[in-house]
């Protein structure tokens, strides 16, 4: 930011013109104003509802058919939004069924993405297959392989350790519903890990977040994501060694 | 083997570590873990036989192998025989006692701290109550200094959070602006970038040192990057502190791309830059109850002992800042306000019985069972407890973190229930500024607060 | 009919009533009694409904009829123009903005008071945060005067509850020796009866008159017993004060045996006597959210509306101490500490905005989901909020009325934590015997104490 | 209590001799020492067990036939102790099948005496019949004959009031059990209400509590229940009305 010097003064609440965040908020005394607490309170309500959402798999499998993109729907072993929000483990494993399924897509030199509702179902609903569309055609200009979209319900991240160290792929992408807040609940994040498996911990991977309108745009964020894969194939590693090393 | 027996029942509790986690006030990710008690009575049972532990104990019997684990490591060979000499008669019940008495004070408890292990604070602070924990770390004054001085007693600081979701430095720096009119940003303000870009992180630091050097504020800055990054960047940006997330097992720890030694060094570079005129205090560190767990790597050890092993890693690095960031991660950790306000006056309390400058990010997502509520009560319990400092994020909402934690106009609400001025360097300059009068209250707006404001325009 | 439009979904509350009763937080006894929101989202519509409610419209809508309650027509009959003038003009949710304004001081919201109904107090309750109720709480001071004065700031003041299960005086004595040694007292010495014995009653009241006598302790005495026995024993028993439990609608206070004109009466009979000496302030009522539940009386009123028209009632008699009893029924009206902790708060906001020296009895039951924690945590947020008295039960245990209160210890916690010291007449009665020194730091055993006793021996 | 006044100075933990209130507890500093603190959460841990422990009803039937008293089981409409704690309205209503059996035994002038576990089941089970033997030996002098006692899983004191309405007995005694404290569980109370019916409250009734060990003992309560018995045939009344008039 150029910090050019101007005699026009601002006022308190024209900061909002800076950031979505709650700046230059109605007080009364030194407390929040009854209107910004009441609306707060709802955005709140309405935050802890999006968490809750069961998504609607097949609506996106046909929504990404559309866009000309091949997808196959597999599940954790959470079978509840309740289980999946209190036990992280059983988003991290694919079910018997999926990881037939996923058995039958072993591709040594492919990437894989893997698309999953997270904590919040409606992001990915809203903007996942945009996303998915825009990181096609970006990762094309790679030429590795790219499997299927893997659908994938009450998802956790290191869900996709399990599918590479099963289809053996070269890179994963999780696209996952990032935990909504009261501002938005639209956020994507992506974490790619190169050579994925049930070895992989977060040290292993890199990741791209805040994707949503206000923040990450959906061409910068896939864009970034070509460029990681990129470097992650020269030098056949992610995360936190691949950081180390110069870009 | 430790044994309870109760009536006719007898409880038996295989190891120090099968003890601690049973003594445990319930908490969602300890069940999660199955490691807590299965019955209220058997929780207390464990209280019962935890609390006749001798301290000595504790440093033949670990929680994770001496071989396997790093913080094991530092926790043993660091241990102060000297210091511990004064408990070194004490159970874990006597400790408690010996903490609440009115003979041991403040100086007291600050000479004896190298001598009290992360395991021993767990464990008296599982056996104490609320009012304990709040009693003891009341008198505890641990102050600590870069630019402004933090934890005098009477003075509460604040880490402005003034988070973007697509680090726009306009957007972060109407965030910094509105909270400097409400007196945050004493303890550090403290950006997480989204990006993980060194130019990204080096610009947000640089339009901090301008806006610092500018109006001559007394104030630390830190972007939260990973520390590798941080110290890639050292020469080339003005770096105050050094950030990094820890956790209390090796394990655990190397799934977040942390090593003691790289920690060290990386401690070293920014030392070389000489930018704290006051001591030799770089690292602000965050921790948080579940972390371990949450990467799998708790070796069955229960979630708030983990955590306390997370400030020996802390203690090591003599830090300028250690913040339990205590709801931060979800439900499946801490499932509800009441598990929340526990776990964040217990942390607080181990982390200042360690001798740690400890402030609390009083914090919720929106997946857990918890609201603004019970955040109001936590930072109010904290700052009967005297805590060195908490979160001041616009409107308690973090769009880029996304999750609620405590706003300007709260630390506004504590400083006044409490009669609390910020860090002294600070108040002079708020003073200065016109933004506070004599008296501590808030002016929101006259001539000289312009002067800031213009700065975005 | 009142409406809120919630992006294309709209909200209708049919009356005054249904809005203030969709607009509470959750608490169990609302669920039971059907009248709560059926969602989260429809509870903030509520409350942002509520909040533009003219508070003039609560003059003319009443939650239960003028001709059907005795307490509907107290409030309406009593209100004062004069005091309402100032706020006349307010929405719900500008009287919430106007009570947290650094210009309404503690002098202007008692101007106020006479001016605000219960159903004006419940509602701006309503929507305030937990950290609201405590900020507006801590700067209204309500004093109230028998031999001891309560209530001002700085100061913080306990019933001693030293019950019996057999009304044994030997063992209420032992009791309240103990207490007396922690400070404890001097709101009020009150015994709840277990026996509805006028000799018993009798009994009671002239053991502590004698202690009272003989020590010269400035104190004032009270047995819980209904307020008409309490009447008809006034000339023949030491009576300082008349107790009763009181509730917000005249169904439930019947099932009490509790009439408007019956306790004027028994006022009158205590007035008589004169044994206070420095105001006309002889009441001590007993309340809390529930109880007209309790009695299937409420009306389709939420619990903590029928709670504040409790107080019209307290008010109309100008009581020396107002305390509600905010956790003692049970679970099935306040089902865990997260409820009982707000209620305490709301119960203590509401008492004193309509005027009258609250005291929380901060408590719970065995059959509620609640522990000590919670009780530390309300006390200590109480204590921030000025609260004017809590109770001291030996060990927290009352083993008559079989429910936990705050103890000794805590009050001496309080204290402590808070600095605070007890009402100016006990400060000096407790220096003089020894029992405190001049920094308020209690002596547990000295000499003097000894006398006090072998008054038992 | 007569003060007399002596020279043996007592120490505060001898205050203990008086009471079972905690008094004299060892402290450290201003807060109790880790020792009584332990104690009390451990008095806690067990009462709150005793009040979802499940009754035997059959059981306390089978004592109270080898001391010769005829009695029979009924129910409220809760249907757990979950139920009976939420709801308190259900315990205060016989179901169904319960109602029958009040029904066939209609008894103009009788008293009824309802034993119900309340919120101590335990309190019930082990001092319930000996109360009932006692107060049997009181009420013979009375007169008035006595229903065979009603043994009532998950009721409230107010199930005597319909109990009432439908046997139009003269007097209802709720021999319930009260709820447990830290110090002791096995607490009674009686509730006595005269000429019972669902037009009856709380101020219609009276009330003799805390029957235990350490309290009222059985002797004493079943004299004052008889007592208070003749004083309200006597003025065919109870309850605050009953107060009011001379003894
Ligand atoms: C929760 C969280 C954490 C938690 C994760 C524990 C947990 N069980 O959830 C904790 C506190 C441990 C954490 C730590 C860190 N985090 Co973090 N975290 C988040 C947060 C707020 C939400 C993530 C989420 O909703 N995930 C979606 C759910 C459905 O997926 P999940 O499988 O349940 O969660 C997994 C991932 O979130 C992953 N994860 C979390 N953080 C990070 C960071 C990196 C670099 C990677 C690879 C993975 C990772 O760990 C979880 C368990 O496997 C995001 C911000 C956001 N808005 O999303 C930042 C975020 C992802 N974290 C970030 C960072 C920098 C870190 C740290 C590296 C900080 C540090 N200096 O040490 C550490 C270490 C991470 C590691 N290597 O493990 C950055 C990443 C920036 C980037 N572009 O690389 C983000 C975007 C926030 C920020 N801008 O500062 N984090
Ligand atoms: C809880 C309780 C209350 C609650 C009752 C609400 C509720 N839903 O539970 C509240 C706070 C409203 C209450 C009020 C009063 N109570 Co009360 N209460 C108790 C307590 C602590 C527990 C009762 C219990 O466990 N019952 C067992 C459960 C399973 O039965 P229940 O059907 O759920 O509860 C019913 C009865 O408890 C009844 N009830 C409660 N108190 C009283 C008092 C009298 C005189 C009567 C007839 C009935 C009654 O109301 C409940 C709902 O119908 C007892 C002490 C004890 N250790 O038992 C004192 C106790 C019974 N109460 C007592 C008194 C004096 C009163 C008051 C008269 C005080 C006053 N001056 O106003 C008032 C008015 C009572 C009335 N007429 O309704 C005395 C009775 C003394 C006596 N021998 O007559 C006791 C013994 C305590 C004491 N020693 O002070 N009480």
């Amino acid at each position: 930011m150029s910090l050019e010097k101007s005699n026009s003064s601002l006022q308190r609440n024209e900061l909002k013109k800076f950031t979505t965040a709650r700046v230059g908020l109605s007080t009364s005394g030194v407390s929040l104003s009854t209107e910004e607490v009441l609306a707060f309170r709802l955005a709140h309500a309405r935050a802890v509802d999006a968490v809750w959402v069961e998504w609607n798999a097949t609506s996106i499998q046909e929504k990404l058919k559309s866009r000309g993109a091949k997808s196959t729907i597999i599940e954790s072993t959470a079978t509840s939004r309740l289980q999946y929000v209190q036990n992280p483990l059983l988003g991290c494993e694919l079910n018997g069924q999926s990881i037939e399924i996923v058995k039958a897509i072993k591709n040594e030199n492919a990437i894989s993405i893997i698309l999953a509702d997270g904590l919040s179902p409606k992001a990915v609903e809203e903007q996942g297959c945009e996303l998915i569309t825009a990181l096609l055609d970006e990762l094309r200009s790679i030429g590795n392989q790219i499997n299927p979209i893997f659908i994938c319900r009450n998802g956790r991240v290191a869900i996709g350790d399990q599918l590479g160290e099963i289809t053996k792929c070269k890179i994963a992408i999780v696209i996952i519903g990032e935990r909504p807040g009261l501002t938005t609940h639209q956020s994507l994040g992506m974490y790619i890990t190169a050579n994925p498996s049930l070895q992989s911990t977060n040290a292993d991977r890199n990741c791209i977040s805040n994707i949503h309108q206000e923040g990450l745009s959906i061409a910068q964020a896939s864009n970034e994501c070509k460029m990681l894969i990129q470097k992650m194939l020269k030098h056949n590693l992610s995360g936190y060694r691949l950081n180390q090393l110069p870009d | 083997m430790y044994k309870t027996q109760i009536s006719n029942h007898s409880y038996c509790f295989e190891s120090l570590r099968d003890l601690l986690a049973k003594a445990s006030p319930l908490r969602s990710g300890d069940v999660l873990a199955g490691v807590c008690a299965s019955s209220y009575e058997e929780r207390i049972a464990a209280q019962l036989a935890l609390s006749n532990v001798p301290l000595k104990n504790f440093l033949n019997e670990v929680v994770i192998d001496y071989d396997k684990d790093d913080i094991t490591r530092l926790i043993i060979d660091t241990h102060d025989k000297e210091a511990f000499a004064t408990i070194s008669h004490l159970t874990v019940g006597g400790f408690r006692d010996w903490l609440l008495s009115t003979e041991v004070t403040n100086e007291i408890i600050l000479q004896t701290n190298k001598g009290i292990t992360p395991e021993m604070a767990a464990a008296v602070s599982k056996i104490m109550s609320l009012q304990d924990l709040i009693l003891v770390a009341q008198k505890i004054e641990v102050v600590s200094k870069f630019r402004t001085t933090v934890g005098l007693k009477g003075r509460f600081s604040t880490r402005l959070q003034p988070n973007h979701p697509n680090d726009d430095n306009k957007g972060i720096m109407a965030s910094i602006l509105d909270g400097l009119l409400y007196g945050c940003g004493d303890a550090v303000i403290g950006i997480n970038p989204v990006s993980d870009s060194e130019e990204i992180a080096i610009s947000i630091l640089s339009m901090l040192e301008e806006l610092r050097l500018k109006f001559e504020i007394p104030m630390q800055s830190c972007v939260l990057s990973h520390y590798s990054l941080t110290k890639s960047i050292a020469n080339r940006a003005p770096v105050d502190l050094l950030f990094q997330s820890i956790a209390g097992t090796q394990k655990a720890n190397e799934s977040f791309g942390v090593y003691l030694n790289d920690l060290a060094e990386a401690q070293e570079a920014i030392l070389a830059l000489k930018r704290n005129p006051n001591s030799n205090q770089v690292f602000y560190f965050e921790t948080g109850q579940g972390t371990a767990l949450s990467a799998n790597a708790h070796a069955m050890i229960d979630q708030q002992t983990c955590e306390a092993r997370a400030y020996a890693v802390a203690r090591k690095f003599n830090p300028f800042l250690v913040n339990s960031v205590v709801g931060f991660i979800g439900p499946e950790y801490l499932f509800n306000g009441k598990q929340i306000i526990r776990a964040g006056l217990e942390d607080h309390f181990c982390g200042k019985l360690l001798g740690l400058p400890m402030g609390v990010d009083v914090c919720y997502t929106n997946h857990a069972d918890c609201d603004q509520d019970d955040m109001d009560n936590l930072s109010t319990l904290l700052a009967a407890a005297n805590c060195n400092f908490m979160m001041a994020v616009p409107g308690s909402d973090d769009i880029m973190l996304q999750y609620q934690s405590t706003s300007y106009n709260d630390a506004a609400y504590l400083r006044k229930v409490f009669n609390k001025k910020v860090a002294p360097e600070f108040e002079r300059w708020l003073e200065k500024m016109g933004i506070q009068n004599k008296n501590g209250e808030l002016a929101f707006a006259n001539e000289e607060i312009k002067k800031l404001l213009n700065h975005l325009s």
